[in-house]
């Protein structure tokens, strides 16, 4: 039975679904619990928003607090993976894997190709991504283009708290390591989730809304970005198809090569930073496997090639919204040679 | 050395009446982002920056308002930053995790937990090459003893030989985790050793020690005895962040306010010693709460900063 | 006068010239002398590969080995160059990035951002890249994308000893962060170099080839397979354009739009592990801005998604080579939609 | 007993005969990659582990034959790997820096210095959760006690209480670096004090010496007393990497090799009290040439791996 809940509640119930189905399903990070050590409540803060409050108590020995010591226990989580645990590390925003990124795409990336294919290594890294919190230019990133690009690495970007109880369940019972994003911006925002445990397959993208005059790919929180363009663009007469992706390694490639050769149009909304980023390989990709369908330009809306600035004045300017989405699909459909 | 006391005591009044403000603009919900403040740790940011000066700098925290404060950056500048203003320290584009001022070595709160100690290596060493006297000091937590940048500092700072000096602010915990469980030795000064320098531990809601024991290190700095790990224990008074409920604590705060609070100490002993009257201090609290109220007043009457300036400031050509 | 001399002496006398020109320039790495400490030779090594060799003499006090503490030397150049020096830090593999990543693009990358404009960081990050040497999945990564990515960073990509020289000397003397990327399987390799001091802006593609039947872009030491492909391609009476961009960020990309939208094909070659990388921001970027021009889909000729395999009989298949380029080329001549 | 010291000969010898053996052929130019030799360091990982089984994790170096061969990976699979051949221990795809074997605990030769650290807090901590009795053993070099990775790690197993030992093999120099510079401190083994473990100073070059700390170490960590830090000191024979020219070395290795060596020591030892004769040790050494002689042989005469083995072992499933 679906309820609605949050992206964080659903993150949560994943997360107690899987250790309690599986005792080898453990969880770390810094105040995952909150207040190891602390004179008052032992789980105090359930992860710095709150995404795992409750674990704690509901399986004893089994959540744990870590120093910030990031290096050390994404690692250890990297290497218990690899002794029968499949842990999930939380990697409170993923601007911090500069401290850690060693561990994730030397380690645990490589593990199974440098050994022969002697390796499985089942870890989850859950980490916090995104701009509109006015967290400034070292919390705000979405960086997932860079894990992206390591091969060895499953990376995802759920929308909704739909996608992120069925792919995080998905993550945490793949044999491959998983780098697992969550958009900080998402969290309060709240969908019909099904009470039972679900997996949703990676690699497989999730076409949002049917449309044949123009395909609009958006990754993560600018799903619903690019909904709201479409919904204008009707008013326009003009109808798009959404994509998310979902995973972006493994991409979908089909889904949305099928979709343009049907359009022959194509959007790519990304968050992150506009260079070697999701927008430029899915246009790439289409540029290559569907130029015979293409009949426009592709355009890519992303920020600017700029840190994230801290002003609610800029931040706002500096995340692709609807408008910009809308112009860029009208552009498209408008084009002629 | 009455001036100094002075000054002393005008640093900490405006530190402690900045983020007592700021604590309470905070709730209004004007201020956006995240906020750390440093209510009750007045005493390191100020014991330890009385001794430097132009040829020094610093490297802060998230929890940098003290630090910049102490060294001078223009606390209407930073209020204006806070509030995401044009006329900001950094323009509105950095916030309270970001205030920084080059031009007085002030090298930036850091939004990344142990992201300071590597950089002050920098600045030592680049005042070593250039023979001017000058020292590094990083600012960092307990929980940034734990980082790794920052256990490589300190190895690289002995190894070079470097005037630096690491102030590690243990203020009991990191968010809502204790240091006495993350801290795996009694004391992080305790991990000096192992580096190869001296280290120290100082009661931080003392000011007179933490001036006496970063004196001591900044002085051998200069004199080329290479670098120490101070730590300076206390209690911060407000939550990890604001917003923090602070479920995790016990009774610490109300005592260390009554009973060991560094202003209160620092009134208490100048004054009976009569280094300074009680009339000169209520001055200086009178100047600096005009001081924050202007400074509030102003930051919210401040433009915010426009489409023009999304772009600018990435590099300096391209 | 230009004389031959190797990638690596190209290399070295730039930071020579450059130190002699200007004190605040200082060298840091591990082992960049060699020897600190031992009892036998004080400039050893010179660098792992003997790229500084000699300078430890030559400039005294300023040439600085280093702990294995990337983090903390890689931090410590950025701190010095707020300061007034001019530091180039050797990363000794840019595979190594992973244990210092948070200090180049969280800090350095951002200062002047965040602080607004109130900060200049003049240091260059010297590092070795690329596959060729048997060097296994960590130590024989591109990542040049990455670095690219973000904003605040601007990354060269030397092909030759003539274009390492020239963009050296600029990256010390440019007033941003630097990423400068030495292919490994380039140090012994020779070309013609001017012995004065000279430099090449960054932002500014070399085209090493005219043509007007296909552009290919090719980054680092792929622009030497280009070449081989393209005199073979001269045999097939196809005229390739090379376009060698030197640098990835800045990207020049005017001069790539204007050779595409003469020829109207694309080619881009690059070694880096093919998500989100420089062939697909190139691609992207052309998709995009020179779509009417485009008469064929885009190539991309990149090693497959996998770490780099150890054995040479997988390094040299791994490796994008001629003959896949040469083939790529042909498909978009002989492109009919 | 004497069959732990017949196994502790053999896989010394092993060790030994190897690594001369691929220090030869290196020379002949048929040695791809980078290689670097474990010879001199023997009962490193021979003392260590000898104590381990099954439950048993360890994580190595760049510097990994050694601890592969202690830990029991297949010889033959080992050659032919760093010969690049389909039948090597990784099917060819990681080399003399990467060679592994999960099934038997060996986590990994590690290209990166200071990447095993971490991971062997997570074999530990699985150990522990899994309450096997198991411990992680991590094995890094003088140089990698200054990586950030390292360090972290040691607090990390302090503050979980890990059953894991860290196992710092001070070779006296990281790369051409010697490690009286690069570590600030007098001894590695001067850290664990700052991240509350015992930290104990051993003889390299003296089997029993290190096999008697690592048993104590542990032992302890199996029994639930966390973890330690042995600081094993002695010389490597050859140079960092096979082509290194050593100049910045004095007289050290011919000293180590005469008067030092763990062979030699360990022959005298045992046949003078008569615990192992003369004859069996030289059984053992003829053995162990045969095994080497046949290894090199195989990995020749092995296949390269080829077109279909480029893209497999990426992932699980993808
Ligand atoms: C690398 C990194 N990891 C984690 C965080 C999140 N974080 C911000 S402040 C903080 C606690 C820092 O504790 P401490 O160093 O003791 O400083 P304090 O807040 O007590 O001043 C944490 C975990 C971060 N900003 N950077
Ligand atoms: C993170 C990282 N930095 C640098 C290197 C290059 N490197 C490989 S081995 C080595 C020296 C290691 O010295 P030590 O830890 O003492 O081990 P030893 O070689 O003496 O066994 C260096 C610098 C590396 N592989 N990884
Ligand atoms: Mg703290
Ligand atoms: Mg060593």
């Amino acid at each position: 039975m679906a309820r609605t809940i949050s992206y964080r509640e659903a993150i949560n119930e994943a997360l107690a679904q899987e250790m309690a189905r599986d005792e080898s399903v453990i969880v770390m990070g810094e105040d995952n619990a909150g207040g190891a050590g602390s004179p008052g409540e032992d789980d105090a803060w359930g992860g710095v928003l709150g995404v795992t409050k409750g674990l704690f108590h509901k399986f004893p020995g089994r959540v744990l607090d870590t120093p910030i010591s990031e290096s050390a226990f994404v690692g250890a989580a990297i290497g218990a993976a690899t002794r029968g645990q499949r842990p999930v590390a939380e990697l409170m925003f993923i601007d911090f894997m500069g401290v850690c990124f060693d561990q994730i795409f030397n380690q645990a990336a490589k593990f199974r190709y440098m050994f022969g294919g002697n390796a499985r290594t089942p870890v989850v890294i859950r980490t916090m991504y995104g701009a509109g919190l006015r967290a400034a230019a070292q919390h705000s990133q979405c960086l997932y283009p860079i894990f992206t690009h390591i091969p060895g690495l499953k990376v995802v970007v759920p929308s909704s708290p739909y996608e992120a109880k069925g792919l995080l369940i998905q993550a945490i019972r793949d044999d491959d390591p998983v780098i697992f994003c969550e958009h900080k911006a998402l969290y309060d925002t709240s969908g019909d989730v099904p009470e039972d445990s679900y997996t949703i397959p990676f690699g497989e993208a999730n076409v949002v809304r049917d449309g044949g005059d123009v395909t609009i790919v958006a990754i993560g929180r600018m799903v619903a970005v690019a909904e709201e363009a479409a919904n204008e663009l009707k008013n326009n007469k003009i109808e798009a198809e959404i994509i998310d992706p979902r995973t972006t390694s493994p991409l979908d490639t089909e889904t949305i090569l099928e979709s343009v050769e049907n359009t022959g149009r194509l959007v790519v909304v990304d968050e992150a930073s506009p260079r070697c980023n999701l927008a430029t390989d899915i246009s790439a990709l289409v540029a290559k496997e569907a130029f015979g369908s293409l009949r426009a330009p592709i355009e890519m809306v992303t920020p600017p090639h700029t840190p994230v600035p801290f002003s609610d004045a800029l931040e706002d300017l500096y995340i692709p919204d609807a408008q910009k989405v809308l112009n860029a699909a009208k552009a498209v459909v408008e084009y002629r040679r | 050395m009455t001036d100094t006391l002075r000054e002393a005591y005008r640093l900490m009044r405006t530190i402690r009446a900045f983020e007592e403000r700021v604590h309470e603009e905070f709730a209004t919900g004007e201020i956006p982002g995240f906020v750390h403040l440093y209510a009750g740790e007045e005493a390191s940011a100020t014991g330890v920056c009385l001794h430097l000066d132009d040829r020094d700098a610093i490297a802060s925290t998230h929890r940098g308002h003290g630090h910049c404060i102490a060294k001078g950056v223009d606390v209407k500048g930073m209020m204006a930053e806070i509030y995401g203003r044009r006329t900001g320290s950094c323009h509105g584009k950095g916030g309270s995790m970001h205030i920084a001022d080059l031009s007085k070595g002030m090298l930036g709160a850091n939004g990344i937990v142990g992201g300071g100690p590597p950089l002050i290596c920098g600045t030592a060493l680049a005042a070593k090459q250039q023979n001017t006297g000058g020292v590094g000091v990083a600012f960092f937590g307990d929980g940034a003893s734990n980082q790794g940048t920052t256990l490589e500092a300190l190895n690289l700072a002995s190894v070079w030989d470097l005037p630096a000096v690491f102030v590690a602010e243990n203020n009991g915990y990191a968010e809502a985790t204790s240091s006495s469980w993350s801290v795996a030795s009694d004391n992080i000064a305790d991990r000096a050793a192992g580096f190869g320098m001296p280290g120290v531990i100082v009661d931080g809601f003392d000011f007179f020690a933490v001036h006496e024991a970063a004196g001591e290190a900044i002085e051998r700095a200069r004199d080329g005895g290479g670098p120490t790990l101070i730590e300076v224990k206390f209690t911060r008074y407000f939550g990890h962040f604001e917003g923090d409920q602070q479920t995790y604590r016990a009774g610490e705060v109300a005592d260390a306010r009554e009973n060991l609070d560094c202003l209160k100490r620092f009134r208490t002993r100048v004054t009976e010693a009569g280094e300074l009257a009680e009339q000169v201090l209520d001055a200086i609290d009178a100047e600096v709460a005009k001081l924050i109220e202007d400074a509030v007043t102003e930051a919210k009457a401040a433009p915010k900063p426009t489409k023009e300036d999304l772009e600018t400031d990435v590099y300096v050509s391209y």
